[in-house]
């Protein structure tokens, strides 16, 4: 009955990702998938940056200032790594040639599009980040995140309330309580629940149609 | 493992599709896939568009697949060369379709189509017979023409150096339309010398990442083209 | 000779005018021109459209130009950081304007600049808030909207090695907005931490080329950024 | 009374190319410039095909087969060198990078225009290469080019006959018989004329006014 952690949620969405993909992780709990992927799969992880192919954290003491990640955090290098300018790496983003991105999400709502960015119209200083360029351009967008906000209202919609992100472009959503697909002309499809969740609980805490197939 | 190296060029050309719009790498003799080219030719494709630099030199590599009745269109800055009598007879008898682009422009579309961008403005070619049959735009009082992406099916692209990820090191003056092409095309396949071993290259000398390559395939050009960087 | 290395950095600054747009490399803390900020504040020029990723963090670097009333507008994709009082207080005040713009319709706009595209399409924030009051377009059955270059007067940059031509090297994840923001102002100056000989820097590690470059100054930003590349 | 010869076309044209100039130089007697340039007169030679920084033709023995220009010719580097793709180095000369570019003409028109790609609208298959890009991008575009054709036609015209390269692009072209300033709103103005001849036997050889001053 207890929800996914976020470690737990990471690592549902990181036993989806198989060798070979070029991945793009953004902050919070998509960073976290990285330490997911065994070590022996290789993925290739890709920094809005210009890094391409990171490796784990650093060890303490062997921290390389020069070496960091969208997230301003420092890194390591893999093996093969390589380095482009910002121009570049968002024309590697932009060009669909990243396999999957990873972001978290205010709302998604059923017919994939997006919303992670800025909370009201209004919003004073709205930080967009990379997210837009990734939501247009990556070849698959995943969306991790809590199924519900902290005092309980629904982030899985019929219709994102907040200003987009990007239109149609969530493939699907790693929750605390489910996996859903999001299928054009359909809506959220489950592939699985958190152990021991009905989907008539998770329903409930959902402001659009679940589907099963 | 990820492992993009194949061991033939026919393993590296397999599946390309007749129709295919092929992009091919190299400026002059230097960064040309030269055997892949050989490789297409054998490999049997038909009804290409070939989307290069050159219009083909004497009756080797592009011009004997124009000979061969191979290409429906070519798309290039430059259609004359050394020795161009293939491309020309075909040109005269009505046999190959050609669509002229000037140089910055072609490498530009085919950058734009790699990098997400269905369309850009550029002031090269406003006001001429390349220019004409496109939109124009003025932007600050200058004359500009909208130009389209420019995308390939596959790419054959040269390299000096590649390691089992795809990455690529070019050589010299070798790198010319290689890096945009190997960005642009469903299938990137890559010719290089020297296979290395994964995290031998260095980080900044990789001018084309792995992410944008497909295949991998080591000849032997033999001669002068294996000489060590630096030594004439 | 060629020599755009100059002795302080006052020098490098010397001239920039009121109302200027300054395009700022780097991210994060890496491949920012730190000192040339710092230098900035010393030079006076005000009323700046300032360029760069973040809005500053704390009351140091564009923190402080802001602070200190210097900046018109900011022109970036992300105005939160670490610690954006500064701006966010100005924000409020109404006393700074902000446009915000996705990181690659950014870097991208920064290229076209560089590039003489003046304007492109991107996929990049259709049907969002921040594309609606720009032109959209549809090409092959998706939305796009077009996006305008953006040039500067001044690019501060940041860079590992110069030499006299002021061919820059950058080190780790040091590039960035660098050679993009390089590219695209009428004076571009560089701090760097290493000059080095003339035919010394790699051809192919070169990422930006000295063309780009008028002014190069060396500092010392000490401690860990010193340490030789690759030691930890 | 001899025109210059194609070599004293070049050298005079090298003449005036200042100190870190970055300079492009087309195919035919515009490449023979640099020959002209005193070594200690530092200027970047760049190449379309993405070489920053040529050096002198290789010696004898010493040529490198990957080291090419856009004419195709071997060539070594300078101190200094780098080198880019294709993209990147038209980026640098639609960006208006280069300092000056030289190229041959067909026809220069009194109002800049140049012609220098194809002898009419339905020539077969008409090669443009490189140039249309660096008329419209080069910082300044001198021609160099006989005053003349063969059988003594005019290549100085009010308006270009054949097909535009670039229009309004040409600053001053360099000529077996004269060097002439474009001038915008005024035409082309006379800076030198070839040694023993006369402005008027240079006007009789030009189908556009030849102003002085």
């Amino acid at each position: 009955m207890k929800p996914f952690t976020r470690d737990q949620m990471a690592a549902r969405l990181a036993a989806d990702v198989p060798e070979g993909w070029c991945v793009n992780l953004g902050i919070g709990i998509p960073t976290m998938v990285a330490n997911h992927v065994p070590p022996e799969r290789e993925v290739i992880f890709q920094s809005e940056n210009g890094v391409i192919g990171m490796g784990p954290a650093p060890a303490k003491g062997q921290e390389d200032p020069w070496l960091i990640n969208a997230g301003k955090q420092l890194i390591t290098l893999a093996k093969g790594a390589s380095f482009v300018g910002h121009a570049d790496s968002f024309a590697m983003i932009r060009g669909g040639h990243i396999d999957l991105c990873v972001l978290g999400g205010f709302e998604v709502a059923e017919n994939g599009d997006l919303a992670n960015w800025a909370t009201s119209e209004n919003d004073t200083a709205p930080a967009v980040g990379g997210a837009m360029d990734l939501a247009a351009g990556a070849k698959r967008l995943w969306v991790v995140m809590d199924h519900t906000t902290k005092d309980g209202r629904p982030k899985i919609v019929e219709r994102c309330g907040y200003p987009l992100t990007g239109l149609g472009c969530v493939n699907r959503v790693y929750t605390n309580l489910a996996v859903l697909d999001v299928v054009p002309g359909k809506g959220f499809v489950v592939r699985d629940l958190a152990p021991g969740w009905s989907l008539a609980e998770v329903q409930a805490k959902s402001a659009a149609t679940l589907h099963t197939n | 493992m990820i492992n993009k190296i194949v061991a033939t060029v026919a393993e590296a050309l397999a599946g390309v599709k007749d129709g295919s719009t092929v992009l091919i790498g190299g400026f002059g003799s230097v960064g040309q896939p030269d055997v892949l080219i050989e490789g297409l030719i054998e490999q049997g494709a038909t009804n290409l568009t070939a989307v290069l630099n050159n219009a083909g030199v004497g009756r080797v590599g592009v011009a004997r697949l124009m000979e061969l009745g191979r290409v429906r269109k070519i798309i290039c800055s430059f259609p004359r060369s050394s020795d161009p009598v293939v491309f020309e007879t075909l040109y005269r008898e009505g046999k190959i379709e050609l669509e002229i682009v000037p140089q910055g422009t072609l490498a530009e579309r085919i950058r734009a189509a790699g990098a997400g961008i269905p369309a850009f403005y550029t002031a090269t070619a406003a006001g001429t017979l390349l220019g004409k049959d496109k939109e124009n735009r003025e932007f600050d009082g200058r004359q500009y023409v909208m130009e389209r992406a420019l995308k390939g099916d596959v790419a054959l692209v040269e390299a000096w150096e590649a390691d089992r990820w795809g990455n690529l090191v070019y050589r010299g003056s070798g790198a010319n339309f290689n890096p945009v092409m190997a960005m642009a095309a469903e299938l990137t396949i890559a010719q290089v010398q020297h296979i290395r071993e994964l995290g031998t290259l260095h980080p900044h000398m990789i001018m084309t990442p792995g992410v944008y390559v497909n295949r991998v395939v080591q000849v032997d050009r033999g001669g002068d083209w294996l000489k060590p960087e630096g030594e004439a």
